[in-house]
């Protein structure tokens, strides 16, 4: 972990309430981020609201800079949102787990990428990972939903994935796009024709939810990447945490902090 | 050279007054990759009990407007494993360590204080009569001046240990509880924990935290903290630690202006882990400045308007 | 259109719930020139004594992390001047009138409501019991059930007017006490007034206000006084106005799901004047967009977690 | 009183931490605008740290423009001070009652005009009053004092007046500029020459003092403008008062709301 302020490169709108700011970062940050992984970012301005960091997936990066993708929710996005070029950022990371990523490309199994909304943020991390550094990704599939077309973000850089192999499908709830549902449709019909394959999702609880049950019943594996409401990032809040299965617990279950032992976990663990 | 030396409790000397809130520094080793955590004056373990408990199911956490709520519950690992995964470590790291314990009722405190008495590493027990986060847990101790009298009248029988009792602030006189628990043999105080609050997620339509209501912590409290430290210090012969709202180190050196000998830092510890190391470093630098050359000259030198 | 009226005590029907905190609105008149404060469900004037007091002396105002201490010490014209020279302007201005009254003791409240009775023009009287900025002020009555409930019965034989108690945060248990005052004959409930707080001026090495400390106020506050507000609801059967940090539309949809029948916008007046009547506007819009046809549907609707 | 939201024209930096920034405003605004009158100003990025709005003085106008001279001093002053242009304000104003300017053309009298710091916000507002309508400045005295030369401003602007009668000394609290010592002394030095003078004063409380002392020995009389803390900077907050002499009051003091009664007040009546 790296603590650190650091200047915004750039700040590019990617929809209406949708920026991708990159930030400079020095060597080291860049070697220990990994796709799954997170930052905590602030301002430097000495104001004390926003008060606490604010928890954002490290969507790509290069040998001395990283970039995140902010949606709008509320204050603290709204201001990191709004930072120009030149400006200072508090920067607290890499955080978190990060995917088990040496599967993307070691496996036989289909690899599907699964993000709602901004899970694109962290689901993408994985893509530009692999992309960057000229891996295959034949048998990979995305599966990328959210509310309307103008929020289904980072499509022209994906796209240009299709050469790796990579094939994308995109869906919306309101149908802006070709097709309308949830992205989990496109996950139940594609594990019927694949019934071996590993899944990675990213979104809201509700779909995390939902995936983890069709998980269960095609019997695939895979891992969930989990947005709890984060305090400190760093395992000292205890407000972070997720109920998950446990072999040693008395009851069968225990707390794990998402933060540190997450964002990432075996679907099959959470309990929701 | 400043010489910060306090004496927090009688016969505890540290090398400085910056100490961490319990709850938010977590069992001390987590902060170990952002500095030497051996620098403070001393961390407080996140508030122990007798059993590991969960705490609250839900969401935990929520900002408001400068600062925070929480309703953890407070989750620990118990005791036990303190004394066997955590403490071992903290004192390789060679910090100064006081260990924060709460219960449910009052031979829980006596247990606990009697299990912790004569272990090797332990600075001082900090004694939490004040968590708002749990139904049946510290807080009815917290608000009544006998009650917490007669609960540190029997920790004190179990324990050669100093004792610090831990002041809510969610009561209409602090200054009689402060004299009731100063009486009944606590060596020191330190105040305030959270203050009792809510926060609503207007477009669901309900409570934002699993528990409902929340400790209120964070720089908006500050005011109310600095009141009481006051009050407080103004009423009491032991030593207090300031807690409430400490971002910086001025407003620790506020605290102490007011009274205080020593100060603890919690949210602000979330924020940017390295608060409590740079807070040591900017009240040195101050008091050089001020070209005070003792921090026992500053502390409690408030003037009159 | 959605029907914003609401019942704050027996009879008394305001066209919305927005108020306007005592302290925060002058007598009134002075925020004419911002917009129609006839549009407002009432406002509620500075609190009166019954001679004219100056107030205290020195700093009386500070800024805190997101809120605010003052220390005016109560300064105003006195209840005679009110009635002979603010009471007939406000009359014209077409304003819905509340009267804050302190006193020093339980005759000077039993005094001012006497002289309140029957006047014209005023729609109800709010006792403020808990103003931490006078030493032989409201605050003792705020802080002690029985000393509340005993003052509120005296002031309820001298007048007919709705009695709308005002109650102080700065105590252990506001559900007593706003259970004790409603037995005793208060219509309504008012919270919370100010937390206790205090300021240091690091450099000068004294306290910023010139009366020490001073009453906390604005944003910061909000959770406290939302949690006091959501307990208090659960326990009265009276109507509740929800006071204390509320800057928006949607801090005080919050305070209404919470249990209050209506709102009071004490700090965020000296922000921006227009704050209330944005405030009227903001809770029509939003209960629109709900299609909630009538206030009262949304009041108290709080789901559990 | 207007309430708006003001874009930032431009942004000048005067000294080390001293910043004067142009603000648009409606032709109503700038009419009822006026030497020693104030506005109330604070951002409009939702943000609750700062909290309440500051006070500035109106230093200069135009049909559609003002400018503030605004000196770092904490964290409203700073946030205001970094702005940049494009950027809203919102503003609150004029506010105040403002210099009694008439007297400036009208009296046979010398004027003083006395600024101690960032006084000269509010005494400026009075010279460039009258240099942009071409009144002329015969007779009218300028002395400034300052802590050091960094934090005398405004001098060019000031000394261009020179053409119009101004003359114009100035002092530092460290000698950095040509004389050492406080404003208080050239008063002083100047009033046994001219016993009959006006003296129009803004600065820190202590100077006011000593201006209001030099005054009452002199016999000269004088106007103080004041800078009490203020809540709300328009009458409702009573944060603000200060001690006055009254007729009315049976103590022979009252207090006045410095934000509309003020801030400016006639030097004797003012009980420090
Ligand atoms: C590990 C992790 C990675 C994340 N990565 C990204 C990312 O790459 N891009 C991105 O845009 N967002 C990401 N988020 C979510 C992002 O952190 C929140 O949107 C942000 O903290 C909201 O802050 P705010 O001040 O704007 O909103 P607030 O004003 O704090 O809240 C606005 C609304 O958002 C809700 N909210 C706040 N925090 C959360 C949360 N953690 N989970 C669910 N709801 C919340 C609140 O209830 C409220 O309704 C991530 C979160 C986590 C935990
Ligand atoms: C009518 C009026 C006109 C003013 N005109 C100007 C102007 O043209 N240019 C300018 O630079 N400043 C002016 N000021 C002063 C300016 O308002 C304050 O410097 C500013 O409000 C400080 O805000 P802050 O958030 O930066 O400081 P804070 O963080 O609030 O305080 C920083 C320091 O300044 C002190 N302080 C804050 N407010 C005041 C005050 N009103 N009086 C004395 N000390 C204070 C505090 O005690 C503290 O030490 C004026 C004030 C008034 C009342
Ligand atoms: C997340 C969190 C957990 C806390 N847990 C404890 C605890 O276990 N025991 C305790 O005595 N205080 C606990 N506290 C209270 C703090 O120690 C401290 O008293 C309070 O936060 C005020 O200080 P601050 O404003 O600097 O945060 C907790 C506070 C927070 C924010
Ligand atoms: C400057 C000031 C003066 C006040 N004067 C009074 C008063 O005279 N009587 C009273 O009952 N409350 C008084 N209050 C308290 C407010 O009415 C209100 O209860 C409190 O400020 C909390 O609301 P807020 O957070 O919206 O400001 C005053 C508050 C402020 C800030
Ligand atoms: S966010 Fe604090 S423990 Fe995870
Ligand atoms: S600043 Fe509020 S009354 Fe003057």
């Amino acid at each position: 972990m790296y603590l650190f302020n650091s200047e915004v490169v750039s700040n590019q709108k990617l929809s209406q309430n949708i920026y991708r700011l990159r930030l400079k970062a020095a060597k080291d940050f860049c070697r220990a981020a990994a796709p799954g992984k997170f930052v905590m970012l602030g301002t430097v301005d000495g104001l004390l609201d926003p008060l606490l960091r604010r928890p954002f997936g490290i969507c790509r990066w290069g040998s001395d800079w990283f970039e995140v993708v902010i949606k709008v929710v509320g204050k603290g996005s709204c201001q990191l949102s709004n930072l120009a070029k030149g400006v200072l950022v508090a920067v607290h990371g890499p955080l978190g787990n990060g995917y088990p990523n040496a599967e993307l490309e070691s496996e036989q199994k289909s690899l599907f990428l699964v993000a709602g909304g901004m899970g694109i943020a962290s689901i993408a991390s994985q893509l530009f990972f692999a992309l960057d550094r000229k891996q295959s990704l034949v048998g990979t599939f995305l599966l990328y939903g959210a509310a309307n077309i103008s929020e289904l973000i980072l499509l022209d850089e994906l796209t240009a994935a299709s050469s790796s192999g990579l094939q994308i499908q995109t869906i919306t709830d309101d149908g802006s796009s070709s097709r309308q549902g949830f992205v989990t449709q496109l996950l139940i019909h594609e594990l019927q024709t694949r019934p071996q394959s590993r899944v990675f999702a990213c979104g809201p609880e509700p779909m995390l939810k939902s995936v983890q049950k069709i998980l269960q019943e095609t019997g695939c594996d895979g891992y969930l990447s989990l947005e709890n409401r984060m305090a400190c990032g760093f395992g000292v809040c205890l407000g972070c945490v997720q109920t998950v299965l446990s072999e040693t617990s008395e009851t069968g279950m225990e707390t794990a902090k998402v933060c540190t032992r997450g964002p990432v976990f075996p679907a099959q663990q959470v309990v929701f | 050279m400043v010489d910060l030396k306090v004496e927090i409790a009688p016969g505890v000397i540290l090398k400085n007054p910056v100490l961490t809130a319990s709850g938010t520094f977590g069992y001390g080793r987590e902060y170990a990759p952002y500095f030497d955590i051996a620098k403070l004056g001393a961390i407080v373990t996140k508030g122990l009990s007798l059993q590991p408990k969960t705490g609250n199911p839900g969401v935990r956490i929520t900002e408001t407007a400068c600062g925070m709520l929480n309703s953890i519950g407070l989750e620990n690992i118990g005791v036990e494993k303190f004394l066997a995964d955590e403490l071992p470590i903290l004192r390789k790291l060679d910090a100064t360590v006081i260990v924060n314990i709460f219960g449910n009722n009052q031979s829980d405190y006596a247990a606990l204080a009697a299990k912790l008495d004569g272990v090797t590493g332990i600075a001082a027990l900090e004694i939490n009569i004040s968590c708002p986060n749990v139904k049946a847990g510290g807080i009815q101790f917290g608000t009544d001046p006998q009650a917490a009298a007669k609960l540190i009248a029997a920790v004190r029988k179990k324990t050669s240990l100093p004792l610090i009792t831990k002041l809510s602030p969610n009561v209409s006189d602090i200054v009689a509880i402060a004299k009731a628990v100063e009486e009944a043999g606590s060596d020191s105080l330190s105040l305030i924990n959270t203050l009792l609050g809510m926060a609503i997620d207007l477009d669901r339509k309900r409570p934002i935290l699993g528990n409902v209501t929340g400790g209120l912590s964070g720089p908006a409290i500050k005011p109310v903290a600095l009141r009481m430290v006051y009050q407080v210090a103004q009423a009491v012969s032991i030593p207090i630690i300031g807690i409430g709202g400490i971002t910086s180190a001025r407003d620790a050196l506020e605290f102490l202006l007011a009274g205080a000998s020593a100060i603890e830092i919690g949210t602000a510890n979330f924020i940017n882990p390295q608060t409590a190391i740079e807070i040591v470093e900017g009240i040195e630098n101050y008091l050089k400045g001020q070209k005070c050359a003792k921090i026992t000259d500053f502390i409690g030198k408030l003037e009159k308007v």
